[in-house]
């Protein structure tokens, strides 16, 4: 569930929970051999047991999937991302990065002179084509355990962060803490 | 709001946003004739009004002189600090922020006039999510530019979920806005 | 003025809602890609006639060497900010496509002709290709994960289950549909009591109508 | 998208009721008090197999005080479970009858929400682009305030880097401003610009 909050209020794309994943799943498959020999009352909390955590397994991965698609090019040439994404969402985001092109060659880009035709350039304007995630962007994040003083700014003077605080800020600057399970998003 | 992307079509319309230039050099393709390409010609040392993304770069090659945006000029920015809750922001530019933001680099005072500007209007902006629309509530609106009718409508969404889940209407499912 | 037609391209991408899309625009994409050919075709006949005036002539062309430089500069400008547009304006589209494909679960062939008439061929192909796209991805997930059982992968997202049963009113002939408990023959105007999975689809591209929400 | 608009800014109530009901609860079942998930006891209710204990928060009396409280000038956010808002929502929805006083609590949780409501709206004031500290806020209300307060401290931050680097480029525009005699910047520009007091 933690991952899942997490993940949903995350700029960027984070580690892929795997093993997490796996394990729940295996309790739905539990489940579901569970039901058959149970009474229908029983059966059908165990029903509701199982729907309830396919949606949060569901959610989890299309929250993946969508940031996947707003940044697939970025994250499959980066190593620090692509190390973070599952083998099929890697296959998914390339796919996607090739689809989108695609779209683009046989709309117009083809039609365009060769020189234009690059999708990862920086413009005169010194834009870069490449969307990639904000990670100053603003988050919501609660205290998990005790930090202590914590300089959010080196010109600013260290803020005592507790157990339960919670702080609007920028992601960048508690990353470390959400990796380290010290914070969470929420 | 998070820095422009390169497909962001919020920032495309905001460079449109046009600047007053006086031109350096002979440039082709500026009049209305212009749109197939170069029949229509502007002179040396004419004034112009050029596109933003056209007028910064060519500013910087020195082949025009760029000035500043009259919506950013000293008086302006004087008349709204006065009061702006009152200010018909979107009469004035609908891409007044993203303009602004644009135009920073060249203004020093441009981030203070639109960090004031903002910070009061977004409070307006806030107490109007929360209550039912009145006759200058009305006004307020209508005087929002993109950036901020954008901030209003998020809000309002986010506000009236709690309402509608109170009242037990969160749970239908209805038919996608989508498809006509 | 230069990049006032891709101009108009931006402006119609503004247009699109999650409710709305303009038909695809497909004589102003020719002319705006066609423009940017002229632009690039002039730019390079401007930078080979510099390369040979450099050779040739003295400090009296300055003046006309610094026009045409600036005016090399003015249409590399312009063809950038056209492949801008018309990058941002496709882009745009499948936004509103894949939006619109999620909410009708992943299928195609559930695009209603109202809207499929608005779509370019390559954006209806788009669509096809993205619901495959997806699919493989949906197997490879489910092969791993739960080799026994379906993740039910295009349900709706906004809503997690509270209500295993739904009450729904037929407001389009749907059929016999196959649910858990049987076969049930979807009949205009009949009211029907439900498994939510199983009729989500119908509700969405409005066949049924949720009718309690308790 | 895989994921809708709406949930690009936040989560549905829907999707925090569901986080809510993972709180655990006590119930009474036949006789024998129990802690479980709220989901359990909402399915044991359903089927009339146990009464639920609402929660100490969730009593008159305790309301009543929070609100007090709540309402002084200058006070903090008074506390309160993460999730108060879904579960007193789906315990006066589906367990009225082991509430006292329901209507009483319904009608203070209202209050309640409204007093901190006008709190967040004091708290914009004092937004920046470093940090804010906003303790014993619920996920909802959180939720509720996310749009607003993520894109104008976003705001807030683009318009200090803007700021920031106008003050390391400052230098380079006065010299830009210098080589170039614009008659109109004379106008537009005053020296305050050039040199901030």
């Amino acid at each position: 569930m933690c991952a899942w909050v997490n993940e949903r209020n995350a700029p960027e794309l984070l580690e892929y929970e795997g093993t997490t994943l796996e394990n729940l799943m295996e309790l739905v498959d539990f489940q579901n051999q569970r039901i058959q020999s149970q009474p229908a009352v029983i059966a059908n909390i165990l029903k509701m047991d199982v729907d309830r955590v396919k949606y949060l397994v569901r959610s989890y991965l299309r929250t993946r999937l969508a940031k996947i698609e707003k940044y697939a090019l970025h994250y499959t040439r980066e190593p620090r991302y692509r190390d973070r994404l599952s083998q099929s969402e890697l296959d998914y985001a390339k796919g996607f990065v090739a689809l989108e092109e695609k779209h683009m060659r046989r709309s117009f880009l083809d039609q365009l002179p060769p020189h234009l035709r690059a999708l990862d350039e920086t413009t005169t304007n010194g834009l870069e084509m490449v969307p990639k995630p904000d990670v100053d962007s603003a988050v919501f994040c609660r205290v998990r355990t005790t930090v202590g003083e914590f300089q959010f700014d080196a010109s600013e003077d260290p803020i005592l962060m507790k157990r339960t605080n919670i702080f609007i800020t920028r992601y960048s600057i508690i990353r470390d803490l959400l990796e380290d399970g010290k914070v969470e998003l929420i | 709001m998070s820095k422009p992307g390169y497909y962001d079509i919020d920032d495309i319309l905001a460079v449109q946003e046009r600047v007053p230039c006086v031109l350096q050099v002979d440039l082709d393709g500026l009049g209305s004739a212009g749109g197939g390409g170069g029949t229509s010609k502007v002179y040396r040392n004419s004034r112009w009004t050029l596109p933003f993304w056209m007028a910064d770069r060519l500013n910087e090659e020195d082949y025009v002189d760029m000035e500043v945006s009259p919506i950013f000029s000293k008086r302006a920015n004087r008349m709204y600090a006065a009061s702006p809750e009152s200010v018909q922001l979107r009469s004035i530019s609908q891409h007044y922020y993203q303009f602004g933001l644009q135009m920073g680099d060249l203004v020093p005072e441009i981030p203070h006039v639109l960090r004031n500007m903002y910070m009061q209007r977004i409070q307006k902006i806030a107490r109007i999510a929360q209550q039912d629309h009145n006759i200058e509530a009305f006004d307020f609106v209508q005087s929002l530019d993109r950036t901020e009718a954008r901030l209003l409508k998020l809000c309002q969404q986010a506000q009236g979920a709690i309402p509608e889940w109170q009242q037990n209407k969160a749970y239908t499912l209805t038919k996608t806005s989508a498809i006509p | 003025m230069l990049g006032d037609e891709a101009f108009r391209l931006a402006k119609e991408a503004k247009d699109i809602t999650s409710a709305h899309i303009p038909v695809y625009n497909e004589e102003q994409v020719r002319l705006v890609t066609q423009e940017t050919r002229y632009l690039w075709t002039r730019i390079e006949e401007m930078i080979a006639s510099l390369n040979s005036n450099n050779k040739t002539t003295g400090a009296t062309a300055e003046g006309s060497q610094l026009n045409t430089n600036g005016q090399t500069s003015l249409y590399i400008l312009t063809a950038g900010r056209n492949k801008r547009c018309l990058l941002a304006y496709h882009h745009r589209r499948m936004e509103f496509l894949r939006s619109l494909l999620w909410s009708i679960h992943l299928a195609p062939s559930l695009v209603p002709p109202t809207l499929s008439q608005r779509l370019s061929p390559e954006e209806q192909n788009f669509s096809r290709e993205y619901a495959r796209l997806n699919s493989a991805y949906r197997d490879a997930v489910e092969d791993q994960l739960c080799p026994n059982d379906s993740l039910d992968w295009t349900a709706n997202g906004e809503l997690p289950p509270r209500d295993m049963f739904i009450e729904v009113r037929v407001v389009r002939d749907c059929g016999e549909i196959v649910t858990e408990s049987g076969v049930v023959n979807l009949h205009v105007g009949t009211q029907h009591y439900l498994r939510r999975s199983d009729i989500e689809h119908l509700l969405t591209i409005g066949y049924l109508e949720h009718t309690n929400a308790v | 998208m895989a994921i809708t608009t709406r949930q690009q800014e936040g989560f549905t109530m829907p999707e925090l009721e569901y986080m809510a009901q993972c709180e655990d609860i006590t119930i009474v079942p036949l006789h024998r008090m129990e802690r479980l998930e709220l989901m359990r006891a909402l399915m044991l209710k359903r089927s009339n197999r146990c009464r639920i204990v609402a929660p100490e928060w969730l009593s008159y009396e305790h309301l009543h005080n929070l609100c007090k409280r709540e309402d002084q000038p200058d006070s903090m956010f008074t506390k309160l479970p993460f999730h108060y808002l879904e579960i007193a929502q789906i315990l006066l929805t589906n367990a009225e009858d082991d509430l006292i006083d329901s209507q009483g609590v319904r009608r203070l949780i209202q209050d309640l929400r409204e007093v901190r409501q006008s709190k967040t709206r004091e708290g914009l004031r004092m937004l920046n682009p470093l940090q804010l500290q906003m303790d014993n806020l619920s996920i909802a209300e959180i939720n509720e305030i996310r749009p607003l307060f993520a894109h104008s401290f976003d705001m807030l931050r683009r318009l200090d880097e803007l700021a920031g680097s106008s003050d390391v480029s400052r230098q380079q525009s006065q010299n830009m401003f210098a080589d170039q005699s614009y008659s109109e910047f004379d106008d537009t520009f005053s020296s305050s610009y050039l040199n901030p007091e």
